[in-house]
């Protein structure tokens, strides 16, 4: 026996972050050239989304600051009025494309982050209540996620996007579209998590860890939370990252449905919503700008989405 | 299974009243019909006597009940907007948005399964990742954008298909059909194209998933420790088992194919309901909205109901048991 | 007597991972004639399981087999891929695996699952071919065959489908039989319903069977010979007789004394030290001298003998001559 | 001795019947699965008290009324004089911490995203108490080291994540600990270890046992005193030696002849028959009368009550 | 020949007087007349009436003599009976025409082809408001019931709304809702000969999406467009199958301003009750760059809230102030708003040409002399209840002018907010010298002295900047080089006048 145990301290104890690149995921990683290049993608642009202000060379949020005779000016080339360039071109506004890509794009990451979170606050929640309580709880949960299905999710977004104007007061309209829409997409999108969580709740319960837990005099709260909570993240982490993407074209959608961002502060798909309208009319970096961001986006996470369901599932490895 | 249908049946009445009431009390804020039905000319006067007669002023809770009321006797009152029936609408309507959605959902049925089944089986293959990864360019653009640039691409450059509409219909004892005329499949292809994309990806990538854990079950080893072929394996034994959580999702993507049609139809000027209810929010025709969601969640619990009743089809265990499946 | 149905020769399999190439299979060589059963035994991870797979040819990749030969009635098998191997499969070979219930495919009856198999491989008309599937599960002991038939795999018990998995083993009329835990996952009266059957099976059809067990009672029970594996190689192989009775190898004497047993009285349990090593991190030497109370230098600094190197029984440097001498 | 747990007519009722509706659309009537019939045992302070009895006979299930983690459905259990079913609520808390349990799988009872230090004191930290050091020397006592204290679970064996559960049971200083198949995971080798640990404990410890199994040769080993359960009802109750030596429940002698032996080298002899009958429909009178050879009409129809045979309390009409 | 013709709405009823709406009115004007027309130009035309005059004894009785020998589709002959049926239906509570021809008290029939229209006072513009008025035949609506105009909640779809029985030069083939309206030429038509009737068949599709409706043009599928953004102009001028027909457009934008003393979105005084602010920004508006790029030169600044053919136009009236940004920032120091401060801006986003992105460029031009706006654009059914619900500070508006003269203007724009004036006034704006003169005007006979008062009450009206003029829109048609289209500045489609190549 005390061999076995020197062979297990023989295998020193490494810092966190060197048993974290050690572990099999940060090796599944390593081994996957499409992960690496999406992260890449995915890190850059989110960067360059934070970095936005310091980044961008002109802030087109800021209507004082925009030259509406700079409007359609194409990538490169000086503008027949005021001579200036824009890198990326200029849209209808006058405003640098580049820097609106990267103020959109905060937006669109904002929405799509928080709103997932709201979603997964909610689904987790609820899945987790619905798995361990089960009876009349669960029914209830798992009724009202029927009725919230019946609801097509950009049914649910115009509606509240209805519902919020009517409400909020005006002065906060300008800000309150953002939080409409995350709390459109939020509210549409908890359900896959509250099942898939409730799901996993079943089998985890079922477990004897809990049963130990429950033995020891633990609340069912305090077990939900601390026992079952972490054990069922992964398959909401892989939720979490296909929702990403999911609810960044849901919020470009439902700006073409014109209940998205304000078009004072576009974000990604008020751009695209914006550019579409000048397809035919030679202006395209307006729309394939932000489109092709938007496709990058998009596609890496739903990319690095893929890889990780697979590397978090342990029965394809 | 008589007790599981009524149970089902029961939760949707449940449902509809409640998505009916939901719906109601949202509508005073999409925005004032009156507006759109009188013409610039009107006096103060005019608007309040229309808001009375509609009803308008009354709280929602009362509109609600009058709707009920009405509904229940099949009448869903007249159109704001067209001033007709609007189940004589809904049910002109009808038909366009159930031959595109029928045609985008086999679409994305057969796509879903095929590529999902040969991604799963050439898991580690050249060609399963190039589906998997152009696949997922399909749904990392929006619906509307990919409608426009089909449009774009193969009506205004090519010229090979129609951009917009049905194209020519023929009339079978009150359904319309694009089916049988040459302008009418045409017409179908691009927007069926469109719409089915998404849900083909999704259902692709859920198959795929689903086909993977089943080939890992003991049984497909089994069946290959009798020297069963591969053929046999992967769709006698794989595929049906793959198919029983798959046809929940399914279905359930089924349905909110004709949610998404709302966004199709409105690109391609496609007339069916989906067209309609967008006119409708902009004109706040309440009565048509007020249908639409209905029918919507009348097809989308009718569409769960099948899925379940399939599932009784498919698993053998759930036959003898007679438990719920799915919920 | 020709060829041994079944001979395996110095079987390496390999599975190439992050930390580099692991053996759970390392260097097995045995025989298993017609009507012969043959024990399998060993801790959990031994490789057992991967010895049974490399021989029915289901390695599940990245595994491999990397050297040795297996041979079918003399015939090199272990290079048949694709078609040529699952002609083998079913039809020469069968295989049973441990849990009855997943083994079964649930949304098939055992009629369909059965006659799929013996049309696969016999050529027989579907009618027939029912006939046979009626048969053959007649044969393992399901009462009312005919009526059965149509049943779905949930609707019989353990024991039952159990039964069901070895007539799908065993209806294309195999010459080997991998039994791989076939009874783990039953209680004992089943079990030994199980292991009777195997037993008749075998003997009425001379089936040379492969029985993989951790269980040393059903090994003493069912088993002509057995083998006992360790971390991947051949620890001792011979008559079940003689290896429960006179261990040569200290693991199999270590094991056979580490269980229960209330005519030996003794308050505490011999028990082997320490645990089997992960195959990432097998000693130098023997892999089991870290927990054996015999082992010299040379145990710690050359790798185990084979067994045909020893005296064909325990691949040990120095193996119990006095078996009473460990025992006691 | 005083009897620390004792259970009288203890029964447990599961509710396994179809929703309502299908009730009365089908006709059917309530089903329930009686997984604990009428048990009455107790158990003496330091002893071992082994259940044995097949898959689904209810031993998991009495272990887990004891625990308190399933309500019983009628009878009495009392732990050290205390009614867990109708005392009074801060005592029934206090003889709660009195008891552990230790679970078959290892794999399954330990929580995988915890340390073993956190997992090992979770008893005492629920209930507010001191921590500091207490994984660490609890690990050194069930022979692993206290390094292994910042470790996860995954880093394990079978065997030493069993002993992490051993030390986890032992944290809050428990008289009696439920060990539901403690070993039956386990291999032979590893298993040796775990029940040589768990016999050193008892020693040093004072413990009590309430060890389930289905391995004969394990309780054989480790009871003092053996209950065989089949379809929840304990058939034969008596100390180890005599249930050895004479087992006189039919059910006792089949599950002695089936067991497989060491030295039974190519034993022929006819299997049992039959297999353990559907749970929710259990056959009237005796549960054992179809599968036993010595079955007439009396057990057909009429339940057996216990009766003592000398030290053995048996529960059959034709035992003698 | 066929005219597949497009644009973004669809009607909303076939009955002619239900919806007082263009596109409704647009598809009607193909098999329905009115009594008088307005043609391309603009002008007066004689429709199914060939005269029309003021009884010189009494100003308030008007004569119209019909036309001779006009059919309706259904063969029956066109009558005075007709006349007044048509005039009367449209007068009823559920017409919502009645707001147009709200002065005329009764109409009789004098004989087989003249009616008389008697108004409530005397109205010498009467006919200007007749060309929206058309007339359906009397038999067929009493026999197919449908001698009302439906009302909504009634209950009933009535025939009318999906049947046509006109006297126009096309009739009805076939209509689905939102989707396709067909019709083919009427074969009895009266002016069969006296108009071009380049087409024998029009097909009428909806296509709401303007890129789809782009799409149809530039892949040949439809001939002839109408809401055509005006970002692809370039392309289809560049497009040698293509050509543009474009006017200026009856129908002026402007953003209204809360005078009142407080902020319906905000708290303390309103510094837009200050018309030196009023002025301010005004001038920070610059209507040249809005031209140039929102609206791609298809606009024309204004400085009025009148469109140029309206009476009571003039050059002078047009300018627009002077100054710019500066002037502008220092006008706002002076009146002691130096520092800026914040306003709502309300905005359609599916109304007028380019509303949303007009909107956007002003909230940047406000921006630029220390007002901070936020814009808050929306769909018309939600934007139109804050004009007249008062419930905005700031908002855009346009107006048209059927009647083509002054009054209409002041009646609804500048009028006080009441029952029956100021419906669209939304901006608290309360003259009572204006208001007195509204009223005189409607009344005055002698039309010179009218225009003197009407010249009166602009120079009024502007010098207290209640409306900010943004443009006249310019309109634009689209259509395959063989349309010969004659563009008409109410947006207004007369197949009639088309020719064909
Ligand atoms: N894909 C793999 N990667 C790494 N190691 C593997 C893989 N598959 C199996 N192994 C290892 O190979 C060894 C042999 O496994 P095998 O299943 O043959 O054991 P066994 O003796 O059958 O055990 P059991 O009694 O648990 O069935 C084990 O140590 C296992 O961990
Ligand atoms: N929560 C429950 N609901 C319904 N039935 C249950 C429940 N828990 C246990 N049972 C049933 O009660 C019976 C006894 O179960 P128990 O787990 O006590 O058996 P066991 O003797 O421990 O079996 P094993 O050896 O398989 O662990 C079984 O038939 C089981 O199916
Ligand atoms: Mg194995
Ligand atoms: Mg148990």
């Amino acid at each position: 026996m005390s061999d076995h145990q020197a062979e297990i301290e023989t295998r020193r104890t490494p810092g966190r972050l060197a048993r974290a690149w050690d572990s099999d995921l940060a090796y599944s990683f390593r081994h996957a050239p499409v992960a690496m290049v999406s992260a890449a993608v995915v890190l850059i642009l989110v960067l360059s989304a934070l970095l936005a202000p310091w980044i961008a060379p002109y802030d087109p949020f800021d209507p004082g600051s925009l030259n509406l005779m700079n409007g359609f000016t194409p990538p490169g080339q000086p503008n027949a009025f005021t001579q200036e360039t824009f890198v990326l071109g200029t849209d209808d506004q006058g405003r640098d494309v580049f820097s609106t890509i990267l103020f959109g794009m905060r937006i669109s990451l904002f929405v799509g982050f928080s709103a997932v979170l709201l979603a997964m606050v909610i689904g987790v929640v609820l899945g987790l209540l619905a798995g361990y309580l089960g009876g009349w709880v669960e029914s209830v949960i798992m009724r009202v996620a029927d009725i919230q299905l019946t609801f097509p999710a950009i049914l649910v977004a115009m509606l509240i996007f209805g519902i919020a104007k009517g409400i909020t007061p005006p002065a906060y309209r300008d800000q309150m579209a953002i939080w409409v829409l995350i709390l459109a997409i939020g509210l549409s999108d908890w359900v896959q998590f509250a099942r898939v969580v409730r799901g996993a709740t079943l089998v985890e319960k079922s477990r004897d860890y809990v049963q130990a837990a429950r033995l020891v005099g633990r609340r069912p709260f305090s077990i939900m939370i601390r026992h079952i909570l972490p054990n069922v993240l992964n398959p909401v982490l892989v939720i979490a990252t296909i929702s990403l993407a999911l609810a960044i074209i849901a919020e470009a959608t439902l700006s073409f449905l014109g209940v998205g961002a304000p078009p004072t502060k576009p974000s990604l798909g008020t751009l695209i919503r914006i550019g579409q309208g000048f397809m035919f009319s030679g202006e395209w970096w307006i729309l394939l700008f932000p489109a092709l961001t938007l496709l990058a986006l998009a596609l890496s996470i739903n990319l690095l989405g893929d890889w990780l369901r697979d590397a978090l599932n342990p029965r394809l490895r | 299974m008589l007790a599981y249908i009524i149970r089902r049946v029961a939760q949707s009445i449940l449902v509809l009243l409640v998505t009916g009431f939901v719906a109601f009390s949202m509508f005073s804020f999409v925005g004032d019909p009156v507006e759109n039905m009188l013409g610039q000319e009107r006096t103060q006067a005019d608007v309040d006597r229309l808001r009375e007669q509609l009803g308008l002023d009354q709280p929602f809770v009362v509109q609600y009940g009058k709707f009920l009321q009405q509904a229940a006797q099949g009448n869903f009152g007249l159109s704001y907007r067209q001033g007709r029936p609007v189940s004589d609408i809904l049910a002109e309507r009808l038909p366009a948005t159930l031959e595109l959605a029928a045609v985008s959902g086999l679409l994305a049925l057969m796509g879903g399964i095929g590529f999902g089944i040969f991604t799963a089986i050439r898991r580690r293959g050249v060609g399963a990742n190039v589906i998997m990864t152009l696949s997922l360019v399909g749904v990392s653009l929006p619906t509307f954008l990919i409608g426009i640039l089909l449009i774009y691409v193969f009506s205004v450059e090519l010229g090979w298909l129609p951009s917009f509409g049905r194209g020519d219909v023929v009339e079978i004892g009150g359904w319309t059909t694009g089916f049988l005329t040459a302008s009418g499949l045409k017409a179908l292809v691009l927007p069926a194209i469109t719409l089915g994309l998404y849900q083909m990806t999704l259902i692709m990538r859920l198959v795929r998933t689903e086909m993977l854990e089943v080939l890992r079950m003991d049984y497909i080893r089994f069946a290959r420790a009798r020297g069963l072929r591969e053929r046999a394996i992967n769709f006698r034994h794989a595929l049906k088992n793959t198919l029983v959580p798959v046809i929940t999702i399914t279905g359930l993507q089924l349905g909110s194919i004709i949610a998404f049609a709302i966004i199709t139809e409105t690109v391609f000027q496609w007339p069916g309901v989906g067209l309609l209810f967008i006119n409708a929010i902009q004109f706040v025709d309440i009565p048509v909205m007020a249908a639409y969601l209905m029918m919507i969640s009348v097809m989308f619990v009718g569409i769960n109901l099948i899925v379940d009743l399939l599932y009784f089809a498919i698993d053998p265990r759930l036959r003898i048991d007679g438990k719920a499946g799915g919920h | 007597m020709s060829d041994p149905v079944l001979s395996v020769r110095d079987l390496v399999v390999e599975i190439p991972t992050r930390r580099g190439v692991l053996r759970p299979v390392d260097g097995v060589s045995y025989d298993i004639a017609a009507g012969e059963i043959l024990g399998v035994v060993g801790e959990s991870g031994a490789g057992k399981s991967m010895t049974g797979n490399a021989v029915i040819g289901l390695l599940d990749r990245p595994a491999r087999i990397t050297s040795g030969e297996i041979l079918l009635t003399g015939q090199p098998i272990h290079r048949l891929q694709g078609e040529a191997l699952r002609r083998l499969r079913g039809r020469r070979m069968g295989m049973i695996f441990q849990d009855p219930l997943t083994s079964l495919n649930p949304l098939l009856t055992v009629g369909d699952q059965l006659t799929e198999t013996i049309l696969e491989h016999l050529d027989v008309s579907p009618a027939e071919a029912r006939e046979r599937a009626v048969a053959a599960l007649d044969e393992v002991g399901i009462p009312a065959a005919r009526q059965r038939i149509g049943s779905y795999p949930h609707e019989f018990s353990g024991g039952m489908r159990q039964r069901v998995v070895i007539a799908l083993a065993l209806c294309a009329e195999p010459e080997l039989v991998i039994a791989d835990e076939p009874t783990t996952a039953l209680d004992v009266s089943v079990q030994a319903q199980i292991v009777a059957l195997l037993k008749r099976l075998c003997r009425e059809r001379g089936v040379a069977v492969m029985l993989v067990t951790h269980d040393m009672g059903v090994i003493a029970e069912a088993a002509d010979r057995v083998a006992v594996m360790y971390a991947g190689r051949l620890a001792e192989l011979g008559p079940v007789r003689d290896v429960v009775t006179a261990a040569r190898h200290p693991y199999t004497a270590g094991l056979m004394a580490s269980t229960p047993d209330a005519s030996r009285g003794q308050r505490r349990l011999r028990q082997i030290p320490g645990a089997m090593p992960r195959l990432d991190a097998l000693p130098v030497g023997c892999a089991f001298h870290p927990r054996c109370d015999r082992a010299e230098p040379r145990c710690r600094q050359t790798p185990g003998p084979t067994l045909s190197a020893c005296d064909g029984r325990a691949a040990c440097w120095f193996p119990l001559g006095q078996p009473k001498e460990v025992l006691a | 001795m005083s009897a620390l747990i004792r259970l009288e007519h203890l029964t447990r009722d599961f509710d396994v019947s179809k929703p309502w509706l299908n009730r009365v659309i089908e006709r059917l009537p309530k089903a329930t699965l009686r997984a604990v019939a009428d048990v009455s045992l107790e158990v003496e302070e330091n002893s071992v008290y082994a259940l044995v009895g097949e898959s689904g006979s209810g031993k998991s299930t009495i272990g887990r009324i004891i625990a308190g983690l399933v309500p019983a459905s009628d009878g009495v259990v009392e732990i050290d004089g205390v009614d867990i079913v109708s005392g009074d609520a801060a005592r029934i808390a206090e003889v709660r911490r009195e008891l552990q349990m230790i679970f078959q799988d290892p794999y399954a009872s330990l929580n995988p995203r915890w340390k073993v230090r956190d997992i090992i004191a979770e008893p005492v930290a629920v209930r507010g108490g001191d921590v500091s050091g207490l994984a660490e020397r609890l690990l050194e006592q069930v022979g692993l080291s206290a390094a292994d204290a910042g470790k996860f679970p995954h880093e394990f064996s079978g065997g030493q994540r069993q002993r992490i559960c051993i030390a986890r049971a032992l944290a809050s200083n428990p008289k009696i600990i439920i060990c539901d198949e403690p070993t039956s995971a386990l291999d032979v080798s590893v298993q040796s270890q775990v029940l040589n640990l768990m016999s050193d404990l008892r020693e040093e410890m004072g413990l009590t046992y309430l060890f389930i199994s289905h391995d004969l040769t394990v309780v054989q080993h480790m009871a003092d005193r053996i209950g065989v359960l089949y379809l929840g009802a304990l058939v034969e109750e008596a100390p180890r030696d005599r249930l050895f030596a004479a087992p006189k429940h039919p059910y006792t002698q089949m599950l002695f002849d089936a067991a497989p032996r060491m030295d039974a080298f190519g034993r022929e002899v006819d299997p049992p028959k039959g297999e353990i009958p559907d749970a929710i429909n259990p056959p009237p009178g005796c549960p054992y009368h179809p599968r036993c050879p010595l079955a007439t009409e009396r057990c057909r129809s009429e339940v057996p009550q216990p009766r003592m045979i000398g030290e053995t309390r048996v529960r059959c009409h034709h035992a003698e | 020949e066929t005219l597949r013709w497009a644009r973004s709405g669809d009607a909303l009823t076939l009955d002619p007087h239900a919806q007082n709406e263009g596109p409704t009115l647009a598809l009607m004007h193909q098999m329905m007349e009115p009594l008088v027309l307005r043609n391309p130009a603009g002008e007066l035309e004689a429709a199914l009436a060939t005269d029309w005059s003021v009884s010189p004894d009494n100003p308030d009785v008007w004569t119209f003599t019909l036309r001779e020998g006009v059919k309706f589709h259904d063969g029956a002959d066109f009558t005075a009976e007709d006349v007044v049926f048509s005039i009367n239906r449209a007068l009823t509570e559920n017409s919502d025409m009645k707001g147009i021809i709200s002065s005329v008290a009764s109409v009789e029939a004098t004989g087989d082809h003249e009616v008389q229209i008697t108004t409530k006072g005397p109205n010498p513009l009467l006919p200007a408001a007749l060309p929206n008025i058309l007339m359906i035949d009397k038999d067929w609506a009493e026999a197919n019931d449908t001698v009302d105009v439906q009302d909504v909640e009634g209950g009933e779809e009535t025939f009318a709304s999906q049947n046509v029985n006109g006297t126009g030069p096309y009739q009805l083939v076939s209509r689905e809702a939102d989707v396709k309206t067909e019709m083919t030429v009427f074969d009895g038509y009266w002016g069969a000969d006296g108009f071009a009737m380049g087409y024998s068949d029009i097909v009428y599709t909806p296509i709401q999406n303007p890129s789809t409706r782009m799409a149809a043009l530039f892949s040949g599928e439809v001939d002839f467009i109408q809401d055509v953004p005006v970002q692809d102009l370039q392309r289809i001028e560049s497009d040698p199958n293509l050509k543009i027909v474009s006017s200026p457009q009856n129908r002026v934008i402007f953003f209204g301003l809360n005078v009142g003393d407080t902020l319906v979105n905000g708290e303390g005084e309103n510094p837009l009750a200050d018309p030196a602010v009023r002025e301010a920004m005004n001038m920070a508006i610059n209507r040249d760059a809005i031209q140039q790029v929102v609206m791609r030169g298809q606009s024309i600044p204004a400085g009025v809230i009148m469109p140029p053919f309206v009476n009571g136009w003039n050059e002078e009236l047009n300018t627009v102030p002077e100054g710019g940004v500066e002037a502008a920032k220092a006008k706002l120091e002076e009146a002691g708003w130096g520092d800026g401060f914040t306003v709502q801006l309300d905005c359609p986003n599916d109304r007028y040409i380019n509303d949303e992105a007009i909107c956007q460029a002003a909230v940047g031009m406000m921006a630029q002399i220390g007002v901070t706006v936020n814009l808050n654009a929306q769909p018309k059914a939600q934007h139109f209840p804050l004009v007249n619900g008062l419930e905005s500070d700031f908002y855009m508006l346009g107006w048209g002018v059927p009647s083509y003269d002054s009054e209409y203007i002041f009646n609804f724009l500048y009028h006080t907010k009441e029952d029956l004036y100021g419906t669209w006034n939304g901006t608290r704006y309360s003259n009572p010298e204006l208001d007195e003169m509204i009223k005189a005007i409607a009344a005055e006979v002698d039309l010179d002295k009218r225009d003197a008062m009407i010249a009166e009450m602009w120079e009024m009206a502007k010098s207290d900047t209640v409306y900010l003029p943004i443009h006249h829109q310019v309109l634009n048609w689209a259509m395959k080089s063989g349309v010969g289209a004659a563009v008409d500045a109410d947006d207004q489609v007369k197949v009639k006048y088309f020719t064909a190549e």
